[in-house]
């Protein structure tokens, strides 16, 4: 378990984290390299199922990462996306998975530090949590 | 070709960015990793592969390797999306079968360990050679526009675009939330560096403004809701009720000059007073008089009316209501200004506790010519005459601990400006400027800066004042002189403060109404900070002026100009072409359960019943044009009828699998 | 509500009178200050080197005390007099409270103690007359209204700095004035309220110290304050000793009474407040010259 | 003509599908005049002797009803699936795990535990537990082992096709078995029952989701004529298969979901989350703060009963983990 | 007078730096804490020069009585723009030298007993002591 490193599968949304991710890439800030990016359009875009999927394929942790309430893109795709991740984390809890293995994270595009502080943060959690008990080789 | 056929050919080109890549990733090692996976038929790495040579290399190497699907692992999306999807269409590949993984911002540049930023680089191309395999190929979708523009804020750089577009020959509207235009170079004395009259040379545009066929000045409005997209925004403007009927009113002045009610102009920032009826200045365009409810006898108390007995036309209209217009337009000028920061905030200067410690833009009133005070510098305290003044710089700029961290970048050469103008009008006068640095970065500046200095003498002292507080009728001004290194105290009897400017009050509303980003400091967002400086993330939204960032006159009206020609250049064509990557409603999958429907922000679906082979079919229906393509209503889809277009949920199941591998 | 106190070494010797004073106005108000059973030194200036956690031990100690003490009084609440002890009482708890490594390591340290949960809460006495109690209760118990006193309330810097423990506007504070002004008392704004008095440099730079008094007291009397006030006994004491040298050198040409808050109150809140008076001629005379209490 | 040779068989479930056959009633009588039924555990009583000495293949149609629970189930399975040409999932145990699969939400020793220990009427002072062997006079009788997790059908083996239902209704049985005994076959994996979800059938009135609050349904009388989700009631009905007949809805009850998925989507639970979630006072969205939200959402009692109630083995997670 | 830059001046900034725990760079020279010393004018150099030397690496600056003077009244830290604990930088300098067993007071000396001790506050002289004696 030493040398275990958590698989992170960030959905990140165009308009705000994605760019506060190209923003902390910019300044050359240095975090870790758990978390990899998938870019949607907008958090609304991110499926309960492709949260399910990650976590049935072995995922440590997911990260949403949205814009600010009130600063959505799209207008209002992240209030969808907040009502469904708490309505996640109440499954996933059920399932006997541990809530913060599922984090949704505001991180608008000039919060490029904010970006690296959350998967630091998430990476290390994860870390002490240790390896998803979801994976395959059950 | 037929690009949509089951067994793609994708093409892989690594980029090196020189060493921005390659320095922490092994692209040699990506490439070969990639060029395992299935499906991919080329993968290669070349140094820039933006350049033109790596560009060309890019279309050589589509037609050899007969490749119909491209994926560039370079930098951000943001930056190249556009540049590579144009090449592989020049190569004959349809531009939506080109994706970039972004293997800079998000890997090289934030990982040190070559080795895992090496694993992270190939996952995410993976990922996105997996997106690419099921890319369709796509045409973009065409929309009709509105060729008219809505420009918010009336000061110099909001004249400036609305005369600029009208000049193009398209209807503007002009949305002033005060009853005037002119902002706030309306106020100012003299300009710097060449110090002609403000109002001299704004006027005239105020008044071409106005009297522009092409134009609408819609002032004491402010926008109330915007719905619509790029082309198509459907803007609600609120009109505030003014009391006065404008198109009766002659502006004769009756009203106000017999008004009783008296406060403090905003126009004179409080030197002098205003009735509550009232024209904020004498150039006012338009100039017509408006009632101040909060201020008003009779809206107070109930009594009074005397405008109503005085206004011989009967323009006086105390019922007014507020009214609503909406207007369709095709693009929005954001050109909110700024507003300075509240002395209030500076306790440890006495800001507004004092009266002799005043801020720039009051100092401006007091220099005026059309000031309350005829350009005479005065104590407001007393009303007596001004010998020693005190300038200070920053005053809540670069102030990263309880201010604001940025510079305000106008405020050198303002202060510059009131310590020449003063020495002008106070010959035996002392001005002491007490800066950090000075600086002049503009057309003829920094030998205005000189000018202060060596032909009037104002003293700068190299120091940031710590404290300013009242002793007797004089101010006292703890400083520092840091090239000596000894501590200055001068009893002044006028302290002028630079105050920081931060944007308007309300930009917060109207950004989430526009749905348009800020910074951190509260500035409009621009798309890019060099290559897009006056265009919003929001395609059809476009900036001007110092509600971006600080600016000073010049700076705003050749960023009014830009915006106005952004305007200009969209209204050319006839349609807008939209990027086709929006929702797709499967008909023979959705049961009409109606879930999209409700939570659609464009209201971009809606129900159709048709009636099939006997049978009623409930489904939702939707409408391209509104389709941002955000993806809430395929996520919600709980029969999997809405999809994506290039952005399926089992393509989404694949990325996550070679991610996860 | 009764409060854990933690007097100080300052308050049991030369700062004497202004304890006495505020046990008792305390009393008047209707609570009491429970003086902690045994009691360190509060370390006397916060160690601000980020690398010594000796410093902060005696301090740590006082903290338990207090925790054990809120226990039995229901309270997290821990009140000081001495605004030296304020400050490095409440520096050295945030300090845990920012940093929970360092409470984890003191605790591992003071071994034989039971552990610092790092929840106590350090006020000046001045926030528990002005939060808990509130100048307008303070005004319905005045007795000896101050109406023709004119009074400087004095702050110095170690209520208000860093911003981190401030109670009240770093600049501008109003605190003090807000209480003076219940009591009756005409408040003058000084601006160099909250500037120092040059502290513990009496004992080895006396200069200095007649410099920052003679800036306060300047401004003061320009003013026409009657009387300056202050929560802590080393301003009380610097003020009063520097006015006498700088009245010799002919610097200032009065001295300015220099008492404590809670002298002040003590006399307002007393029914036999004139009694008291007997003590503060100073003040007996103004009021007299002017009419009266 | 030869007679077609059919097969039934019972895994771990409540039983209700072998009766559903004969839902079909006098239809029966075609099916036989049409099919020999080599094994039907309800009605005939055929040894797993006999079975394993068939020749491969000799099953032409073989139904097979419940989850996969025990290693008995398992063996089963695979003896049918070698035996039989068509090897289909017979109702929800089958196709998503049903009801028994909510089991995964324990483990075999909770469940034990529970039923063997624990039970309020339950004596066992020796805490005796099953046991997959034991010595009796006449020697070593094994029993199955019970499993930790509830499988599908198709976990274990290869399935041709789904019945889908808890269990099937008499229409898709009669459907199903028309299209074997005619041999007019839909693409192997086909689930025997309409592609759309059950709104499209269900003729209440739908008008814009603005679900202010969740009701359970004793907490409300529904109205009969208007949409339950509509109401506030959770209804399964958007991320449900159609073909039922909604004979739920018609008896003023929401669905929960038996028909199981729909053919686009991957995880009916996730999806159902993801649609109420989205629409959950999608009016005053921009008013709620996140608290707000949450005590929203804390109306949904039991995610995992609620929108998982049929398919949770069949569900990206599958089944609780227990440490 | 020829400033160069040395080893033992780098190092200064390094300890000071640790001691304190505050970022040197951030300083802009601005001045305003020598603006605000209530003390600057017993200092032999502003507190600003003072930070600036340290900056530099400059070891003259541990020769200045500025940090002793020093009274850690926190003014110069909550107006400092920039957010610099300058009183903690000061605190550092004065650790350099306590460390090295350089104190600045003695207060073994006879005056400082006698004299003082009877009517100045504790806090003062505890303060003193702990400001200048290791």
């Amino acid at each position: 378990m030493e040398n275990y490193e958590p698989k992170i599968i960030a959905f990140l949304c165009k308009w705000c984290t994605y760019a506060g991710a190209d923003l902390a890439g910019v300044s050359r800030l240095k975090f870790s390299p758990n978390a990899i990016p998938i870019r949607v359009m907008c958090s609304g875009r991110v499926d309960p199922s492709f949260i399910l999927d990650a976590f049935s394929k072995g995922a440590d942790g997911v990260l949403v990462g949205g814009c600010h309430p009130g600063d959505c893109h799209y207008a209002q795709g992240n209030y969808k996306t907040l009502r469904r991740v708490k309505l996640l984390k109440a499954l996933i809890k059920e399932m006997g998975l541990e809530e913060e293995r599922l984090r949704l994270e505001w991180i608008s595009a000039s919060e490029g530090n904010k970006f690296k502080e959350v998967v630091n943060d998430m990476t290390i959690k994860l870390k002490e949590l240790g390896p998803s008990p979801l994976k395959k080789e059950e | 070709m037929d690009s949509n056929s089951s067994s793609p050919r994708v093409g892989v080109f690594v980029c090196h960015c020189g060493s921005n890549i390659a320095g922490t990733v092994d692209v040699e090692k990506v490439a070969q990793e990639i060029s395992k996976m299935e499906g991919v038929a080329y993968a290669g790495t070349y140094i820039y592969m933006c350049s033109d040579p790596g560009q060309k290399l890019m279309r050589e190497t589509i037609e050899k390797e007969k490749l119909d699907r491209v994926v560039v692992a370079a930098c951000s999306p943001t930056l190249h999306e556009k540049t590579f999807q144009i090449n592989s269409k020049n190569a004959g590949l349809n531009p939506y079968q080109c994706e970039i993984a972004n293997i800079r911002e998000h890997c090289s540049w934030v990982h040190e360990d070559n080795k895992k930023a090496t694993e992270k680089a190939i996952k995410i191309t993976k990922s996105i050679v997996e997106k690419v395999k099921e890319d369709k190929s796509l045409t973009d979708i065409e929309v009709p526009i509105t060729k008219k523009a809505i420009v918010i804020g009336g000061g110099v750089s909001g004249i400036q675009a609305a005369l600029d577009i009208a000049n193009g020959g398209y209807k503007t509207y002009l949305i002033e939330k005060d009853s005037s235009i002119g902002g706030k170079m309306a106020k100012l004395s003299e300009t710097f560096p060449t110090l002609d009259c403000s109002q001299c040379i704004l006027t005239p545009k105020m008044v071409e403004a106005s009297n522009h066929p092409n134009i609408e000045l819609m002032t004491y409005s402010e926008v109330e809701s915007v719905s619509g997209y790029v082309g198509n925004f459907k803007v609600k403007i609120k009109k505030k009720p003014t009391s006065v009927n404008w198109d009766l009113c002659t502006g004769c002045g009756d009203c106000y000059n017999k008004c009783p009610a008296k406060v403090p102009s905003e126009f004179q920032e409080g030197l002098s007073k205003r009735a509550a009826i009232y024209i904020p200045f004498p150039q006012a365009v338009p100039n017509k008089p408006v009632i101040d409810r909060e201020n008003c006898l009779y809206y107070q108390k109930g009594i009074c009316k005397i405008c109503e007995k005085v206004c011989k036309i009967g323009a006086i209209d105390f019922d007014m209501k507020e009214d609503i217009v909406e207007i369709d337009t095709g693009a929005i000028v954001v050109a909110t200004g700024y507003r300075e920061y509240p002395l209030e905030n500076l306790t440890e200067y006495g800001g507004g506790k004092y009266p002799n410690v005043i801020s720039g833009l009051k100092f401006e009133r007091l220099l005026s010519a059309s000031g309350p005070t005829g350009g005479q510098i005065i104590r407001p305290s007393d009303g007596k005459s001004v010998k020693d003044i005190v300038f200070v710089q920053c005053a809540g700029s670069r102030d990263i601990e309880e201010h604001k961290p940025y510079c305000s970048k106008i405020c050198c050469m303002y202060t510059a400006k009131h310590a020449m103008l003063f020495k002008h009008k106070v010959h035996d006068g002392n001005a002491y400027v007490f800066y950090i640095d000075v600086r002049t970065a503009g057309k003829d500046y920094e030998e205005f800066y000189y000018r202060t200095t060596e032909e009037d003498h104002a003293l700068y002292t190299r120091g940031k004042v710590s404290k300013i507080f009242e002793d007797g009728e004089k101010v006292v001004v703890w400083g520092v002189d840091t090239l000596t290194g000894k501590k200055v105290e001068i009893k002044a009897d006028l302290a002028v403060l630079a105050m920081a400017i931060e944007p308007s009050v309300g930009i917060k509303e109207l950004q989430q109404k526009l749905k348009i980003s800020i910074d951190e400091n509260g500035f409009l967002k621009e798309a890019h900070p060099k290559l897009r400086p006056v265009e919003s993330m929001t395609s059809g939204i476009f900036f001007a002026g110092a509600a971006q960032g600080p600016k000073d006159i010049p700076e705003s009206v050749s960023q009014a100009g830009a915006a106005a020609s952004k305007v200009l250049s969209m209204f050319s064509s006839n349609m807008l072409h939209k990027e086709p990557l929006i929702c797709e409603i499967d008909e023979d999958v959705c049961s009409g359960c109606g879930v999209c429907i409700a939570l659609c922000p464009y209201k971009a679906l809606e129900a159709e019943i048709t009636t099939k082979e006997g049978k009623e079919v409930k489904r939702s229906k939707l409408n391209e044009a509104l389709c941002q393509g955000c993806g809430t209503c395929s996520s919600a889809c709980p029969s999997g009828a809405a999809t994506m277009r290039n952005d399926e949920t089992k393509n989404m199941f694949k990325m996550i699998e070679v991610i996860l591998e | 509500m009764d409060y854990p106190y933690y007097p100080g070494c300052t308050l049991k010797t030369t700062g004497k009178k202004d304890e006495e004073a505020a046990l008792e106005v305390a009393k008047l108000l209707g609570f009491e200050l429970k003086e902690l059973p045994t009691w360190t030194c509060c370390g006397v200036v916060y160690n601000l080197t980020s690398d010594v956690m000796a410093d902060h031990l005696s301090a740590t100690r006082t903290l338990i005390r207090a925790q054990e003490m809120g226990r039995e009084l229901k309270t997290n609440k821990l009140v000081t007099l001495c605004s030296m002890c304020y400050n490095v009482l409440k520096q050295v708890n945030l300090m845990y409270k920012n940093n929970p490594d360092k409470l984890k390591n003191i605790n591992l340290f003071l071994d034989t103690e039971e552990d610092y949960l790092g929840d106590i809460e350090i006020m000046h006495f001045l926030e528990v007359l002005y939060n808990d109690i509130g100048p307008e209760k303070i005004k319905e118990k005045v007795k000896t209204s101050l109406k023709n006193l004119k009074v400087d309330p004095y702050y110095g810097c170690m209520l208000l700095r860093p911003k981190t423990i401030a109670f009240d506007d770093q600049d501008s504070p109003h605190i003090m004035g807000d209480i003076l002004s219940a009591l009756g008392a005409t408040v003058i704004e000084n601006p160099m309220t909250v500037e120092c008095c040059g502290a513990h440099q009496i004992i080895t730079n006396k200069g200095a110290v007649l410099d920052c008094v003679e800036r306060i007291v300047s401004i003061s009397q320009k003013k026409g304050a009657d009387v300056i006030v202050t929560p802590c006994p080393l301003c009380q004491y610097n003020l009063t000793t520097a006015q006498k040298t700088l009245f010799e050198k002919g610097k200032i040409n009065r001295k300015t009474p220099v008492i404590y808050l809670s002298e002040l109150m003590k006399i307002s809140l007393t029914e036999s407040g004139q009694d008291y008076l007997k003590d503060y001629n100073f003040i007996k005379d103004k009021l007299d010259e002017r009419g009266g209490l | 003509m030869t007679k077609a040779n059919i097969a039934f068989y019972w895994a771990s479930s409540c039983g209700g599908c072998e009766i559903a056959v004969l839902d079909i009633n006098e239809k029966i009588l075609d099916v036989i005049e049409k099919a020999n039924i080599l094994m039907w555990p309800v009605a005939m009583d055929t040894k797993y002797e006999d079975l394993k000495k068939m020749k491969d293949k000799s099953i032409d149609v073989c139904f097979f009803n419940g989850a996969i629970r025990t290693s008995e189930n398992e063996e089963l399975a695979k003896i049918l699936r070698e035996k039989s040409k068509i090897l289909v999932a017979f109702g929800s145990c089958a196709h998503e795990g049903c009801i028994p699969a909510l089991a995964n939400l324990f483990n075999k020793k909770l469940i034990f535990d529970r039923a063997y220990k624990e039970t309020e009427t339950t004596m066992n002072n020796e805490d005796t537990l099953p046991q997959t062997s034991f010595m009796t006079k006449e020697g070593e009788v094994h029993i199955p082992e019970f499993y930790d997790t509830v499988k599908t059908l198709d976990q274990v083996v290869d399935v041709d096709y789904y019945l889908p239902g808890c269990p099937p209704t008499p229409n898709i049985v009669e459907d199903a078995f028309n299209k074997f005994l005619s041999g007019d076959l839909p693409p192997k994996g086909t689930v025997m029952a309409p592609v759309k979800a059950l709104c499209d059938e269900c003729p209440r009135k739908k008008k814009d989701k603005m679900i202010d609050t969740i009701y359970r349904v004793y907490e409300k009388e529904a109205d009969p004529e208007k949409c339950f989700l509509d109401q506030g009631i959770i209804c399964m009905g958007p991320a449900t298969r159609s073909g039922c007949g909604h004979q739920c809805i018609k008896g003023n009850m929401p669905c929960t979901g038996c028909f199981g998925k729909t053919p686009e989507v991957t995880d009916q639970g996730a999806k159902m989350i993801s649609a109420l979630a989205s629409v959950l006072a999608v009016e005053k969205e921009l008013e709620l703060d996140e608290k707000k939200v949450e005590d929203l959402i804390s109306k949904i009692k039991d995610p995992v009963g609620t929108f998982y109630r049929y398919s949770l083995a069949s569900s990206f997670i599958k089944r609780k983990v227990i440490k | 007078m020829v400033f160069t830059v040395s080893e033992k001046g780098l190092e200064l900034r390094k300890t000071v730096e640790e001691i304190s725990g505050e970022n040197i760079f951030k300083c802009y020279q601005c001045g305003k804490c020598s603006a605000t010393c209530p003390v600057v004018d017993s200092m032999d150099m502003a507190p600003n020069k003072v930070i600036r030397l340290v900056q530099t690496g400059d070891v003259e600056v541990l020769n200045q009585n500025t940090f002793w003077v020093c009274a850690a009244c926190f003014t110069c830290s909550a107006r400092c723009p920039r957010s610099v604990d300058i009183a903690k930088i000061m605190e550092g300098l004065r650790n350099v030298k306590l460390r090295n067993k350089q104190d600045f007071i003695n207060i073994y000396s006879k005056e400082f007993i006698e004299k003082l001790i009877e009517e100045i506050p504790q806090m003062a002289i505890v303060s003193a002591i702990k400001k200048g004696v290791w």
